[in-house]
């Protein structure tokens, strides 16, 4: 009981800079706009995060693991690219479309994890090159034209329960998984232990090799599964989707008070992270603000947010000692 | 039960260890010893599979053996403890203890039944104290290195390494970990054990092997062998143990630090030191000499004390390690890895870095000037190293330390703080470093000496004050010390409170 | 019909536009914001964009928020012509006017949702013509000329592109070279550098866009290649200059402040009569040094 | 003299890998292009090569203290806007326009050190905040339109001595005045050691927050020199330019073999990177390569630089025992 308690206690501690931050940029927009608390922009929100989040808790994993992904945003235009093309040219149904849609997240993130461990590469410059080459497949595959699915797509966003579409459950059945993966598997330790010292890992008899490249592989994956999202969302592929989206999605995660130097992070402060900057996004958009505005807003949040956090920790440190 | 016959390995520009052979028996401890860079980690890691040796062979129970890792030589029953520690910062202790067989259920860690093995074994080495789910990180050094003992005793093996594991012990742990050797020994497990402390291995060990220059010098039952002995084949020739500690004339005070406190580590620390003279620190692991050091030398922000330099009658502003060196001090800290080399960069960029100002006209390097400097350093303290242009991070744990004192010997002064100086040094650089702080006191330097090994203490220090859970609890001077006294003060602070100290995380 | 008992009832209009970091859109919004103050009496009006052409989810959030702010009617051009349809289906669903400037949505898309959507814009490849025909009257038939294309999926630049090719095929003149500058100076810039070293008979380039424009006009000159002719599109402030000194040949202007106006106007139009909507071509007009004087 | 011999030969080893990368693109285009070797292909590559070189050597400073830049591409962009703006609205002289310019750059660099160093956050999200703030403020300041500057600023470009342009003399001069700190001076040497090991710098009694500063600073002001010579090329200053700039230098830096994680680099290195990848978009475009190819050809040679160099890295190792 008194257990439970302190788990309580520490978890609102872990997430109360993003939850001040949350807070304030609600009041803030709720005050300067009409309409912002009202259903649609709720949903707006919702149907906005599935894509980012998901993508963000395959960079989570990365980030842990003191790595970095940049191919992520081309990896989507690609894998969504690869859906569009299964559905309307081979006429494949959704299912094998979606498989095959991730197969290519997976092939992806597979070649980013092995050149990096293969040649001991920064993560950076590897992922950068991949984020070229997926980029450029992404126009191959559609002749650099977008293309239009429509419903054969647009039933995975209607699809709702509890008046959740079921992208945002998937959005959140993934937070949950990746965050008790992190928190309670052997595999979440070991990755963990790898952003510390990887060294020391592999002189303790376990090579960091296999595990960082499931880690490359999740992130692929998972971008492939927010390409579904952002496909179903825009019921077309389009090859230029995800442009930048990589920066976004670090943003996020960082946000979320995961360390770029690996070893530390959590999946569920990653989708307030999202939060945050899916807020931020979409009431700078109901006040009107104009695109100067916007972008020193933006960037301001951001640093703001980060900043916020180092209080939290200090605080919580002290309060340990 | 284990052999070993002609062994070589070479590092880019070092022969490590050439032709050598080696025997265990079930049972025995089996010490090895060399000067600093002999090549007994060298020999401890291709053991543990860590490294491969370049020829030889080796045998496990009449069977070859020719591990290519270290899960390869575990699952053979080879386990080791490492010199340098190798432990996740991130993880808690259970896991660091338990890391390579978390025990789990579908890849599902069992935390409950984690932390119930690992404060079994933490018993049985003496951090029963601590939780177990305490992060790593924010353990000192000393409780650090048990942690890495636990971790090798925490499955059962045929064959265990320990690479200096006592090198920041206080005489409390080295006698509990003494005990699970013992334990060991009644199980038929093999047991190697370095290390550069002399008595120690006289107390365990049951033969002793030699090593010096990557040769097999002998290896000879310890009972047959005396320390003197141990030595003159170590080093090739005769050294004196005894420090030639001469009657030293005190001058002014350099330091003088009043109610010095810092969060619940440091508490209300008084004490001063003259030049010319030696204060040595003595304490358990974790009674908080680190931290009150890091604290005056304003590595970490002081609460509360007031530092007075050189006789003056205002205390002097030290918020940073700039204001600190700025002001004469400098600092020798006792983790060398994390805190004192710059590991990927050649010894020479480390030995100057201090002290870029002479060897630098209008913010420009004098390259040669520096190689010279780095040379004359290299000499003096006889580091061992291909080059002034080797990375730090390629010599042996004994020569990197030489490396940090060099840097702080180059920067020249006047207030010397040495954070177990001789952690890892062998007998002969041990000697050496005596007569370098003797040497420096003569010069009038005032010198403070943290040691975990009271005996050093006692050989080179006028002075010794005793810490125990943060504060200064007794101050023996010359002759009136004992090391039972200095023990029983390093006690005292927790006998009256039990749960102090050893237990940061219980808020 | 629905307003929720405002203050006012003058008609909410919201114009969605592509990127507000953009000259052209920039433009289109000052010259829609200029109408409705001299309109105020008329209808409200509420400017969004979006960070840059490729930002299509975030424009169908907006099309979202503006479904949920419950305005009167939409005046969008949309990124891409044919993922914001179901979305703009969804306002004409909620009883909001849709009309659609600048970017066409997709004939074949509308047709298999069953929307019909009034457009009010330019036609982009009857300009590109335009500025092509103009431009081969001054080459002779089988002369060497490069086109720099806009963002390969925007449909305006693919349009451009399409009126280019059907100038120069017209004409016999031979398009040596057809590489996208992603509407970019600095793009546009490198790739005529490396052109005109590949190929130094080279005559002409046709640029989609203004900016690029300017960026072959820089390297042409670095290359001290001034007499190759440049050819723009949009009629950007800053290029006005240059195509009077003839620096720039020609480019197109598509009267960007006052094609939100009459997106605007037409859905005002439209919310008055319930007129069936039909589509409206705006003026697009060929600008040449003699039309600056 | 067998010092020199020695130092020439080290030299050789330590460039080898990105010559043989060089060389090779430059036989490969040479092959498939009518006209690559001619004097205006290598006038274009001089042209283009001094503004992202410039700002290679800034980002190789703040790679070295382990540190990384991306604000750098929106950076060149409002500095460049102000430069714009001195020269065409206030009618400036030029040297106080660059003065203005440079003065741009050097405060967002002051920013960017400042918060990172007080509030020790990570430089990747603080700049990440300054590269949407900066673009903002480009865009505020031009009020998001290009301006055209003309003969004012194309003087600089129009300047040149032996043949050699003005920027392109900056560059190397720049290039050759970065090398110089880098090795030889106490400035240098703490970067250097302040990327190895920050900690222990501190605790040798040297403050490493100035330095630090310093680097941040000094990447800014080479961002807005590269802005002068970006503005000049293209006799314009347009908001939008320097879109994906830091990603480019950074990949210049690295296929220089700079690390990522600090305490090891060489601006030399940092300047045949720039080359490469100058040459490998001149070689590109003249061979009229489609977008998709080139992406593709783009992200494979990024990647096959770095891994070239991992060799060099072993073979020099290897020839030393
Ligand atoms: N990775 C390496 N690269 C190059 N040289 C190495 C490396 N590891 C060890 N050496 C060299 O091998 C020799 C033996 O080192 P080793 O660590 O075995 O010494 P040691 O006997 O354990 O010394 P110490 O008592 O100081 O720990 C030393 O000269 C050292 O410099
Ligand atoms: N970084 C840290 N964070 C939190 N607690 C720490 C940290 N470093 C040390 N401690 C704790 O502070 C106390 C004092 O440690 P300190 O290192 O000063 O002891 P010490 O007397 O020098 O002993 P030793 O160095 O032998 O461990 C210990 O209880 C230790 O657990
Ligand atoms: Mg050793
Ligand atoms: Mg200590």
């Amino acid at each position: 009981m008194k257990h439970k308690i302190k788990n309580l206690h520490t978890a609102v501690k872990d997430y109360i800079g993003m939850l001040v931050a949350l807070t304030a940029l609600l009041a803030i927009f709720g005050l300067s706009t009409k309409n912002f608390f009202t259903f649609t922009t709720f949903r707006t929100i919702a149907n906005q995060i599935p894509a980012i989040t998901i993508m963000a808790v395959g960079m989570t994993f990365v980030l842990i693991i003191a790595g970095i992904d940049l191919s992520v945003g081309s990896v989507l235009a690609l894998s969504g690219a690869v859906l569009g093309v299964c559905i309307v040219n081979f006429k494949l149904p959704l299912p094998l479309a979606i498989i095959a849609c991730m197969g290519v997240g997976l092939i992806c993130g597979l070649i980013n994890g092995f050149i990096v461990i293969k040649w001991k590469l920064p993560s950076f410059i590897v992922t950068l090159g991949m984020l070229e080459v997926a980029r450029g497949a992404a126009y191959s595959v559609t002749g650099s034209r977008t293309m239009y699915i429509g419903p054969a797509v647009e039933v995975i966003t209607e699809t709702a329960a509890l008046g959740l579409s079921l992208p945002f459950i998937i959005a959140v059945v993934i937070v949950i998984a990746g965050q008790f993966i992190l928190a309670r598997t052997v595999f979440g330790r070991y990755i963990i232990a790898i952003g510390t010292n990887e060294e020391a890992v592999r002189l303790s008899g376990i090579e960091p090799g296999p595990l960082k490249l499931w880690v490359f592989i999740i992130c692929g994956v998972l971008a492939s599964v927010a390409a579904v999202m952002h496909t179903a969302r825009l019921s077309s592929a389009n090859p230029n989707e995800g442009l930048g989206m990589e920066l976004q999605a670090i943003a996020a995660v960082v946000i979320g008070g995961t360390s770029l130097m690996g070893g530390r992070g959590s999946v569920v402060s990653t989708f307030f992270g999202a939060l945050i900057i899916a807020v931020l996004g979409a009431g700078l958009a109901q006040m009107g603000a104009q695109e100067p505005t916007k972008r020193i807003i933006t960037g301001c949040v951001i640093v703001a947010a980060v900043i916020l956090d180092t209080y939290r920790h200090r605080l919580s440190s002290r309060k340990i000692t | 039960m284990f052999k070993a016959c002609g062994i070589h390995k070479s590092y880019p520009g070092v022969k490590a260890l050439s032709d050598l052979d080696l025997d265990l028996r079930a049972g025995e401890v089996h010490a090895l010893v060399g000067e600093n860079g002999a090549g007994k980690s060298t020999l401890a890691r291709i053991m543990g599979g860590i490294d491969t040796p370049d020829s030889g062979q080796m045998h496990l129970n009449e069977l070859p053996y020719h591990p290519q890792n270290r899960a390869q030589a575990e699952s053979s029953g080879v386990r080791m403890v490492m010199q340098e520690l190798n432990l996740i910062g991130n993880l808690s202790v259970a896991e660091n203890i338990f890391f390579d067989h978390l025990p789990n259920r579908f890849g599902i860690v069992n935390t409950n039944r984690l932390n119930q093995d690992a404060r079994q074994i933490m018993q049985r080495v003496g951090l029963g104290d601590i939780d177990p789910g305490i992060k790593v990180r924010d353990l000192g050094i000393g409780q650090q290195q048990m942690v890495e003992i636990a971790a090798g005793l925490s499955q059962r093996c045929r064959i265990m390494i320990l690479d200096e594991p006592t090198a920041s012990l206080t005489d409390k742990e080295t006698a509990l970990l003494f005990d699970q050797i013992k334990k060991l020994q009644t199980e038929r497990v093999g047991i190697v054990y370095i290390s550069h402390r002399i008595e120690e291995i006289i107390t365990i060990s049951d033969r002793i092997t030699v090593l010096r220059d990557g040769k097999l010098v002998a290896t000879r039952p310890t009972g047959a062998v005396t320390s003197s002995d141990i030595i003159r084949m170590m080093v090739g020739r005769d050294l004196s143990a005894e420090t030639c500690k001469r009657q030293r004339k005190p001058g002014q005070v350099a330091l003088r630090v009043k109610g010095l406190s810092h969060r619940d580590k440091v508490k209300n620390v008084s004490f001063e030191v003259h030049r010319g003279e030696i204060l040595g620190f003595a304490g358990l692991m974790g009674s908080g000499r680190t931290e009150t050091m890091r604290a005056l030398f304003g590595a970490d922000r002081a609460d509360e004390g007031k530092i007075y330099l050189y006789g003056a009658d205002t205390p002097a502003r030290i918020r940073t390690p700039r204001d600190a060196v700025r002001a004469g001090m400098a600092f020798i800290t006792e983790d060398r890895k994390e805190q004192g080399l710059l590991p990927a960069l050649p010894v020479r960029m480390n030995i100057t870095l201090g002290r870029l100002g002479r060897i630098s006209r209008l913010g420009l390097i004098d390259a040669a000037r520096e190689r010279a400097i780095a040379d004359e350093y290299i000499d003096l303290l006889s580091i061992r190293c291909r080059s002034c242009e080797q990375p730090v991070r390629q010599l042996s744990g004994g020569n990197q330390q030489k490396v940090v004192i060099s840097k702080w010997l180059h920067k020249d002064c006047d207030i010397l703080i040495f954070d177990e100086p001789t952690r890892g040094i062998d007998v002969g650089a041990k000697f050496e470093i005596y007569q370098l702080l003797g040497e420096l006191a003569d010069k009038g330097k005032a010198i403070i000496v943290i040691s975990s090994d009271v005996k050093e203490l006692m050989a080179v220090c006028d002075h010794i004050a005793v810490i125990s859970a943060g504060r200064l609890v007794a101050q023996f001077s010359g002759q009136e010390w004992t090391p039972e006294k200095i023990a029983s003060a390093a006690f005292s602070e927790y006998i009256k409170n039990p749960t102090q100290g050893h237990q940061p995380n219980e808020a | 019909p629905k307003r929720n008992g405002g203050a006012s009832t003058r008609p909410e209009v919201a114009l969605i536009m592509k990127s507000l970091a953009n000259e052209f859109f920039k433009t289109m919004e000052e010259g829609a914001r200029s109408h409705q103050s001299m309109h105020a009496d008329e209808y409200n009006l509420e400017v969004v964009g979006i960070k840059d052409e490729l930002d299509v989810a975030q424009q169908i959030s907006l099309v979202e928020l503006m479904i949920a702010r419950q305005v009167d009617a939409i005046v969008i051009a949309p990124a891409d012509s044919q993922a914001l349809i179901p979305v703009c289906k969804r306002a004409m669903d909620a009883g909001i006017t849709v009309v659609n400037i600048d970017n066409k949505f997709d004939e074949g898309v509308l047709a298999d949702k069953g929307v019909k959507l009034p457009f009010v814009g330019p036609d982009n490849r009857k300009g590109a013509y335009m500025a092509g025909e103009y431009l081969a009257r001054r080459l002779a038939k089988a002369d060497k000329v490069a086109v720099i294309e806009g963002a390969p999926n925007a449909f305006n630049g693919i349009q451009r592109k399409l009126g280019f090719e059907d100038a120069m095929a017209e004409h016999g003149i031979e398009i040596v070279s057809s590489q996208s500058g992603y509407w970019e100076m600095g793009k546009a810039n490198q790739l005529a550098s490396a052109l005109v070293s590949e190929h130094p008979d080279i005559k002409a380039f046709l640029c989609a866009n203004d900016s690029m424009a300017l960026g072959a006009v820089a390297a042409l000159k670095s290359a001290g290649k001034t007499d190759i002719l440049v050819v723009g599109f949009d009629n950007i402030l800053a290029v006005q200059e240059l195509v009077k000194a003839g620096t720039i040949l020609c480019t197109i202007d598509q009267h960007a402040d006052q094609l939100a106006v009459f997106g605007i106007e037409y859905a005002l139009e439209m919310l008055e009569n319930k007129t069936a909507p039909a589509d409206r071509q705006t003026p697009v007009d060929l600008i040449t040094a003699k039309e600056l004087q």
